[in-house]
């Protein structure tokens, strides 16, 4: 694995264990013993560490959500499926890259697999388009819910999304209408579908992939109906008070599991997926088997109506 | 002041004010003079109401509020409002500068409203209907827990009683305020237009100056048939997000009426004299035996 | 009605009432009675003329079939419907104006009626791009057929077009595959579908309107796999001998109701449904109204298996 | 000859081929060497066979038979052919410069079927299914009525046998000759599709060069997956009449698979060593309990 990137709240950290790097090296050039200092040290980066990262401030769980290194659809699809087999485009001029649709098996299990994509490089993510799909997107992701639904296959969607684009080209081809109509057509689906939000998932361009019967985050992906950003520069006049709106969104994984939004929360290595991706894959995979196995249980008629009366809850009312 | 009391007193001002030349000035009703934001013509505001708030000129739609808009377009005396009186809970007690609180005081002391929709059955041209019309002066439009809450239950109530459904939609978008229940009316409201479709129950959406988000994105658009009413401006980005994402300009028409029905996303434009004819034509074109 | 632009096969008819002109003339100016002259031609002109026009070549129907003036999908809407309210788009980014559908009632019946738009002058012929869809004018007209079909409405289309429009664009965005889903979700329609060949009924392009219960077509229309000229061009290697390849491809009413590929023929006032639009009208409408009551007394199976098995019979097999 | 004596006969070939330096000189099997059209190489025609026609410098796919992707595809020995001996009846008694009659003589001399297809029940990696392979060389695989009752026949067996079904498609388009009889083959076929669709069986298409007109605009993009086999070309209107409509040229990759897979049309693209393995494999994940 390549260099972990540091996140600017993670700085604290990096300096201890610079500073441990430090000492190493002065104990094996000079030959003092510095083993106990060392591990002292070590000790307090530890303690250091598990502090800062099991308090972490929602805007510090977006730059984990963001973080370049952080596993992505393909990721996941390689590392927990097997015969995994893409199935691309619209069926009407487009294949959207930044919605990537296929079939594979998870523990043997034959399920449709469709995410949102984003690149780990410049040109993967101008090739993704940094994860924010075109109307084109939702209707290959739609053409291929209706296939799952024919051949009586699972769904699973895995969303790491800072929304919908919003572009010129795709207000023309309706993104308004794409995203609408998924969610119109994942409330009728007879099979059953889970979605894990495994980053950002933000806005119509987030949801429009998880009507679901189930909905999982990882630990530190968040869930909301508008970039923080986005709120601050409405609500604040200003961007940068994204840590502000961040934390009045409510955006985290277990606010949003408190408040029956979403079903459970993923673990995730301690300072997020990036430091251990194996391990990530692990957790979501066990998570999505024992979901696929509890939604085998339910028939189409039960599959819909206890999705619609899922969604049909949600609100926060007086009288 | 119920819909029913406002329309009351609605009528009687009309009535009245057909005799006394010192008009009554009033918030709802209007200032004496209206300026016309497209040709700019000084028009007698009265004329303008009587107009259905369309300038006589140019042909201009002004916005209209909810109560205005059922005015115009149900027939006298059949809106029977329902669930006037739910209200948000303030899940998140969200507060940026102000309070969501104080927001929602604000916008109520603006429009005498809960929220921004009103929903009930009543009649167009003589067909009995489900409507939902929202309030843009409501905190932009905007959709929370009681927008989803309120569609739900007209759809509800559509389908125990058979009736088709007329939305006239007006929205900025989600309610931030309320963060990702916000966010969950978009479901919410589209998993009981599945509902409809199902009971095969016809679904019309109209979508007025402006509609834009998740209204945009959810129930917006999944009208059996969509009338975009002339002079509106629709989409699912706002304009300066985008110009600000491609970092270019874009043309005058962008997000019209005009340029949505160019591509494709809505049926038909109708004008504000058109809708209720339309509307009824639809009903029964789709009813069986008329 | 302006005057008809005169077709070259029909000049000797023409040749003949400009020399009646003549005569009455004459005799008007001159004060002789030509009386019995003028009647003698006059019957000899309607005899000429009923021997030509039942006796039409092919190649003179197709022209018949493209006359500039015979009346448009939008004429017969005018002209057999009632409260016609147009529904524009693919929801999807284009409202192809080659393909216009809507609602109306015929004969107090509302109706989803669906056909190709040709123009009549060069300004209309480019707004419906000379009545040759895109596969967007396909999927608005799929979008309307699932309409029809949910509120439980009859499909009328109308039909007159030189094909799918052969261009890059329309590659790109899947004319063969707009089609193609257009034959299949017409098999699968539960409401009835009645489809009128009013002009020409070219190949895929007409095809992907008219998979339906019953099909009709104006006694000059004509219904190919391909046009004479393309068909001349390729096997005559010369696109002028499209009146052989007329001929041999056997386009015309009468033998394709012979061989059960169409239903009926709507009769055509003599010389073209241009000579008398009117007439025109309350045939096509009294044949639409009789298969539509026809088709009512079907239930949906019945409606789906008759249709199946009217085309499954179609194919001329040895063996 | 039939396909399986012509199996037959070809494996005996092979094999002695691999023993004898004087190759038999056989119109199926090729010239001694084959020269690339796309690279240029020149190279031993036995070499190029054993790569399943595929230039071992480039990788072009060389254009086969019908006869030649069955060998490829069929595990050897289960393939049943059906309805060998359905014929055209020459409806309209065509003739142009040419009689239809002797253009079906001279395709069969030239590919000994009798139209253009091969349809019957194998196993691809030991899984049984329906499969239809069309023959190019046959009158450019056009589709007249003979292609139309094979494919509507052999889907009609599927469902009755609840066995999935792949089809290889190779086709210029409609068969002129026959008319509107070859045009009625597009719905026919697309009818029986809707029937495999009711049945729930899984439906995979194989576009291979080149595949064009009332194939791609009926069964041949109706596949529940749609597969483009590498270097093939396709598309509704062909190059020329495309170029001549709208007065341009086209661009080099116009119409080729890596377009078709560009713009959203075909699910993935195959190598040809890739297909037997990527078809068993789809009907294996689209089987329950498999
Ligand atoms: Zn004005
Ligand atoms: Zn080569």
């Amino acid at each position: 694995m390549s260099k972990i990137t540091q996140l600017p709240f993670e700085k604290p950290i990096y300096d201890i264990e610079d500073k441990i790097e430090e000492l190493k090296m002065l104990s094996n050039e000079s030959g003092i013993d510095l083993t106990s200092q060392i591990e002292t040290l070590t000790k307090q980066a530890e303690e250091f560490k598990k502090n800062l990262y099991n308090n972490l401030k929602p805007y510090e769980r977006i730059q984990i959500a963001r973080h370049a290194m952080r596993p992505t659809f393909l990721d996941y699809v390689k590392n927990i499926t097997t015969d995994w087999l893409e199935l691309h485009g619209d069926r009407a001029g487009t294949d959207d890259r930044s919605i990537i649709g296929g079939i594979a098996r998870i523990d043997n299990q034959p399920v449709v697999l469709i995410g949102t994509q984003k690149g780990k490089t410049t040109k993967e993510n101008l090739e993704y388009n940094f994860g924010m799909p075109h109307p084109e997107g939702y209707r290959k992701a739609l053409r291929l819910f209706k296939h799952a639904e024919r051949f009586d296959l699972p769904i699973v969607t895995i969303i790491d999304t800072p929304g919908a684009y919003p572009g010129m080209k795709a207000e023309e081809t309706g993104q308004g209408v794409a995203i609408a109509e998924n969610l119109l057509e994942m409330a009728k689906l007879k099979v059953p579908i889970i979605a894990v939000i495994t980053g950002e998932g933000c806005s119509g361009g987030a949801l429009g992939l998880a009507v679901a019967n189930k909905v999982y985050m990882l630990e530190n992906a968040y869930y909301t109906v508008i970039t923080p950003e986005g709120c601050a520069s409405i609500l604040w006049n200003d961007a940068a008070y994204a840590d502000k709106a961040a934390e009045a969104l409510r955006i985290t994984a277990d606010f949003l599991l408190e408040q029956n939004i979403i079903d459970g929360i993923i673990k995730e290595p301690l300072g997020g997926a990036h430091y251990d991706p194996e391990l990530t894959f692990v957790n979501l995979k066990n998570v999505v088997v024992k979901a696929l196995s509890e939604l085998s249980q339910l028939n189409e008629q039960q599959l819909i109506e206890t999705r619609y009366d899922k969604y049909r809850a949600m609100g926060a009312l007086n009288g | 002041m119920g819909i029913k009391e406002w329309l009351h007193k609605k009528r009687e001002q009309k009535n009245s004010s057909r005799t006394i030349n010192t008009a009554v000035i009033d918030d709802e009703v209007g200032k004496l003079w209206t300026k016309c934001f497209n040709c700019g013509a000084n028009l007698p505001a009265k004329e303008v109401e009587e107009n259905l708030h369309v300038c006589t000129k140019c042909g201009y739609h002004f916005r209209i509020n909810a109560k205005e808009r059922i005015a115009q377009v149900v027939d006298l005396a059949t809106f029977e409002e329902i669930n006037a009186d739910v209200v948000s809970a303030d899940p998140l007690q969200f507060k940026d500068l102000k309070t969501y609180k104080s927001r929602q005081k604000d916008a109520f002391e603006k429009t005498k409203l809960n929220d921004s929709i009103i929903t009930g059955i009543g009649k167009i041209n003589g067909e009995k209907m489900a409507i939902a019309v929202m309030e843009f002066a409501y905190m932009g439009g905007s959709m929370g827990s009681v927008v989803g809450e309120k569609i739900t239950r007209l759809i509800e109530i559509a389908i125990e009683k058979k009736l088709p459904v007329v939305i006239f939609t007006s929205s900025g978008g989600a309610r931030m305020q309320e963060g990702i229940f916000s966010l969950m009316q978009m479901a919410k409201t589209s998993c009981a237009v599945a509902k409809l479709n199902k009971a095969k129950l016809l679904y019309i959406t109209v979508l007025t100056e402006p509609t834009f988000g998740g209204v945009t994105a959810s129930f917006g658009t999944l009208g059996d048939i969509i009338i975009a009413e002339q002079g509106a401006r629709m989409g699912f980005a706002g304009r300066r997000v985008i110009e600000q994402t491609i970092r270019q300009k874009l043309p005058a028409d962008f997000q019209t009426a005009q340029y949505f029905l160019k591509h494709g996303q809505v049926d038909m434009i109708c004008s504000r004299d058109e809708l209720k004819e339309v509307i009824a034509n639809l009903v029964r074109l789709h009813s069986k035996n008329k």
